[in-house]
């Protein structure tokens, strides 16, 4: 065990494969210089300016190399910077990489790391702050990955990077400085096992990357009140573990959806829509508004789910 | 012309058999999709095929090729097998992607045919990239990328001409420039001195070529390419051609005057390679040989593409991805 | 009343809004010799070419330069041509047309209509036949209509040309050559308002577009085994009809939502997680695989939502 | 330089004020992030400001600008309130965009100001359109449209300067070249010969200009913003100038070695002004009459901002769309 932070862990796992494997290789705007959020530190050093790439401001570029790089036998990790600075390259993720194997018929895999830091960070509004992972849920090819500790995002980067198919990686910009346990040794998670971060028996509760940790407080409090909360962090949206969720469901009877995401049309949806059709269990959502993110403190915040409102909620869904 | 040696008077003879390949292909294609045959809409490149046969020619089978909406040439040229590639326009099981990309997706992996793209433009980073992992690789193939004269207008053809100039990239860009994006004069969509022009502001050195004249062509590409493989960086490619049918199949391409099609047809690249091959000694028998080879070939390859069954609809699960792979869960 | 093609009916709300205020204008490629699907076919003979533009094949520039020109006093119709292009195009639509009114703090608003045919049309594979309605529900400021007859394009379309949002409009392909009735006069529909297709007491079903048409296929058979089927077609995604279905659910106590889009991560799981959220009825969703669309018509057929699959789900629900 | 005409004295003086203001606004900008009270991160324009004044300082207040997210000299120039910005990047009530948008962010349409942007390179296409929509009214205004040299490696700029040209739209691009894209030398990755040989390619007169001499950069923006009204279509602007302070408020901007910003510093826009004014003759307490003048505006602007209310949290939900707004429906 080694005390780490997200950050790290992130940078520990890229260094792990880039060691391993000679074919993996990153790209991305000012990764020389350690890449924006400084999670590059010192790779360049070790791997040198060939395998830790600066790259244009070219998002399409960036993101359409890296499909035609994977194509021709390397591993790309490519560095978005923000979520947002994505949506400058989608046809290049959703039409031309997450199809290529299916529509060539299996002549090819794109063996693909997109990372996209997700979420708010104070005052960075409404073009730097987006939570987007239900759209790539919802992209066949696919996979999507939402790491919530510094373990995991080491665990689930190595696998990223050794998953033959193009994943979307979402770190989240709150947690880089975030401190945690991390395992020594080669440790890969497998996508699509969810992690229970308590056990408990009165309500199943469900979220992944940074609005975990906003449950598990809020379970505290419950738990304080003597009200049990099943939590469990999703880690990967797709493929998601519809058997660990339902069955909790099942087992409590209530299930509550939390993220950060807006919730109309966010991923929360597509859990409580399965456990309705699957399970007898109650289901309801906590998301963001309908609205764009704001600069200004009340405004920002008057979109985020916080604890308090966790309780609240939870508390009424026990009552309903 | 007259003067060709003997060596460039094989080399020319390969290009005239290939394009009539070509052509044969593509109005197989065409009896194809009258018939109800081929699916989908399919972009024929009849009139360009000395691009493809000029160009692509010149690309050793371990090189890669990428391609475009328009890309049935470029395939055939690269040295995809022509049954299967009918088979693929026709959706059938032994098309070059097992039926499930038709003609905007045509690929074949094995002779380094990247993929056709059914999003103008899209090609370009990819092929950058392809050619980036090349370097990184330390090898010394070469990646060539066709795309139309609408396809300069797109952001990619900057960020991918930018990119690969600015990482030396082994690629050569070909500007398949027929005039015309679907039903709109490229022209007049098209600001400043045109692809070549912008390509060299990029700083990519670019040739202009006469699309239609097959030796000009191959002489370029084989000159460019050497260029590249000696590790040069990019090359652009400008071949002027023209498109003699409508934008896809069923376009009576109303647009343009008859005479013009008229005009452009005297200048069609088959004609002209014919007629040197003709001045340099070869016979009428000879000649006809080749465009009967080509169409025996193609009405073999349509019967037995249509004697072929349809994939399975289990298709429809294969290959999308590993990790929850829709044949797990698809819901 | 006249007979009108879905596609005459857009042309002549596009017609007839040009007329009323010369500051609509449509833009796209080859729009002066009609557009790819005719729907435009005779406008520039009206209009000139300067109302009825062509467009250079630069998706982010005509989506781009609408917003711009939304916010200078012009109202841009924007055809896209198919909906998988306007993926050339997101940072345009996302993050600059939905947020702008938003972040700069309502000095501007952006009236634009971005036209994007959606749907399978026989054998155009993966690049050419994506629904992504539910992308734009998930993204606050966009406005999501997806019309299903002759008459609610045109009074749609023309609702959508005066509305001061940015309207993801997204036609469907396949029903370019359909004939209906059209309502003669200047109708408008108003946007969050569902349209029975025809009551039942039953089962609760729900769609959009194109596969209405199949629900009333299904509905039909299913009259014939005595279940009566409470249709409805959602005609707008956002707004949506929340009254309407969460009271035709609470009364027939069964949902079911069918769509064309992939099931996950489609918009049937907002629409069944808030009837779950706020009903008791039962819910569940019909929608395509998590797939690629495949070339071969065995393939393409396989995602296809088709009538008997909806009559055999409902009669599964209604004994489940 | 002495030979200056009054009329240019006058004028001079104008950009000297106005320069040392849009400096002042920046260091106060600079002094509140570093007390906590600017929230979000801003880009400060130090070093830079001539192009402002020089390029900006030639629009009516009917043009428009469009600008970047390093644009709090831009707005100021265009004639927004230096109070409000600050507001604004403080986040309160009473900011140009109600405290919503932040530096990122900042636009006063009031003033034809349309706004900053996060998203590099995005305001090159929207510019294109708002040009456009000038066109289709049939006005005379123009718009202005400024951008770093990092822009020109995104799609967008090659589809919004071909839009301008093909639609010969009156719009003044203007490339801010600082030499750095955050914390890359721009021209590491940018091949080919710079922004102003790309706008030639793609049809557009450019003009290269010393971007930290203001009347130079007056004088070409005038002739080009003259030419655009007079019906002359799109034309660029290529200002050189060098960014004083780190990419952000809090980039140590380790990347550059002390000598060169030394060296910059010698040659910063404020400075030259100066000496050129007094050169003509303007004495040491008027030039200090202008920065102490910009700085008691600042100081003033900043204790008024500091002092207004954050908005309340129901502005989260106003001003998001009409149909369907989250005032009704949030959820
Ligand atoms: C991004 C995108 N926009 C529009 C289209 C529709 N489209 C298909 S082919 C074509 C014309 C392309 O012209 P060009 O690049 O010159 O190639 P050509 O068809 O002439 O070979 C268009 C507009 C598309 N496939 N992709
Ligand atoms: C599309 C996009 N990619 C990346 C970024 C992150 N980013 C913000 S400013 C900047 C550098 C921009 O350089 P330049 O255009 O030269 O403007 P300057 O900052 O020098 O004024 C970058 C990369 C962004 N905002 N948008
Ligand atoms: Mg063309
Ligand atoms: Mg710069």
């Amino acid at each position: 065990m080694t005390i780490m932070t997200y950050s790290a862990a992130a940078k520990a796992a890229l260094a792990e494969e880039m060691r391993r494997d000679p074919y993996v290789w990153a790209v991305g705007e000012d990764l020389g210089r350690g890449g924006v959020f400084g999670q590059y530190a010192g790779l360049v050093e070790e791997f040198g300016p060939d395998r830790i790439s600066d790259a244009p401001i070219s998002e399409a570029a960036i993101m359409g190399a890296c499909v035609g790089a994977a194509m021709t036998g390397t591993r790309p990790v490519v560095e978005m910077r923000f979520s947002d600075f994505a949506l400058c390259a989608v046809d290049e993720l959703v039409n031309q990489a997450a199809k290529a194997r299916f529509m060539f018929g299996g002549q090819s895999k794109v063996p693909l790391v997109v990372r996209e830091p997700i979420g708010m960070w104070r005052s960075s509004a409404a073009q730097h702050s987006q939570s987007l992972e239900s759209w790539y849920a919802h992209i066949p090819g696919l996979v999507v990955v939402c790491p919530s500790t510094p373990a995991d995002n080491k665990a689930l980067l190595k696998a990223a990077i050794r998953c033959d198919d193009p994943v979307v990686y979402m770190e989240h910009k709150n947690l880089w400085p975030m401190e945690g346990e991390v395992p020594d040794g080669e440790i890969l998670l497998p996508f699509g096992k969810a992690r229970q971060v308590q056990q408990g028996g009165d309500i199943t509760m469900v979220s992944w990357s940074a609005q975990v940790h906003v449950c598990a407080e809020a379970a505290k409090s419950l738990a304080a009140e003597g009200i049990g909360v099943d939590l469990w962090d999703l880690r990967t949206l797709w493929p998601w573990d519809r058997e660990a969720i339902l069955t909790s469901a099942a087992k409590t009877g209530r299930a509550v959806i939390v993220h950060e995401a807006v919730q109309v049309g966010g991923f929360g949806a597509e859990i409580a829509a399965t456990i309705a059709e699957h399970t007898g269990a109650r289901v309801s959502r906590l998301g963001a508004p309908r609205a764009p993110i704001g600069y200004a403190p009340p405004v920002e915040n008057a979109v985020r789910v916080t604890a308090s409102q966790i309780v609240a909620h939870a508390r009424t869904a026990l009552n309903g | 012309m007259s003067s060709l040696r003997n060596t460039d008077i094989a080399r020319l003879r390969a290009h005239h058999r290939l394009m009539w390949r070509i052509r044969k292909l593509e109005e197989a294609a065409l009896r194809g999709l009258k018939a109800g045959v081929v699916l989908g809409a399919i972009h024929p490149s009849i009139g360009q095929e000395a691009v493809a046969a000029g160009a692509v020619g010149n690309l050793r089978r371990d090189d890669i090729l990428l391609s475009t909406h328009r890309g049935h040439g470029h395939t055939l040229a690269k040295g995809a097998d022509s049954e299967a590639m009918l088979r693929e326009l026709f959706g059938r099981v032994g098309g070059t992607c097992g039926g499930k990309g038709g003609s905007m997706h045509i690929a074949d992996f094995s002779v380094g045919m990247l993929g056709a793209n059914g999003v103008v433009g899209a090609n370009i980073v990819i092929a950058a990239g392809s050619a980036h992992a090349i370097k990184l690789r330390g090898e010394d193939r070469v990646v060539c990328c066709i795309f139309g004269d609408g396809a300069i207008n797109r952001g990619p053809f900057l960020e991918g001409l930018n990119w690969a100039a600015v990482f030396k990239l082994p690629v050569l860009f070909v500007c398949e420039d027929n005039g015309f994006a679907a039903t709109t004069r490229t022209s007049t969509m098209t600001a400043g001195g045109g692809p070549a022009v912008r390509a060299e502001a990029f700083g990519i050195p670019a040739t202009l070529v006469d699309g239609n004249d097959v030796q000009a062509v191959d002489e370029a590409a084989a000159r460019l390419i050497g260029e590249i493989r000696a590790g040069g960086g990019p090359r652009f490619l400008h071949a002027k051609t023209y498109r003699l049918t409508g934008h896809t199949g069923v376009d009576p391409a109303a647009y343009r005057p008859a005479a013009e099609v008229e005009a452009a047809r005297m200048l069609e690249p088959i004609l002209r390679c014919a007629e040197v091959l003709r001045s340099a000694g070869l016979s009428e028998a000879e000649l006809e040989a080749d465009r009967g080879a080509a169409e025996a070939e193609m009405d073999i390859a349509y019967e037995a593409a249509f004697a072929a069954p349809y994939p399975g609809p289990e298709e429809a699960f294969r290959d999308v991805q590993d990790a929850g792979s829709p044949e797990e869960v698809a819901f």
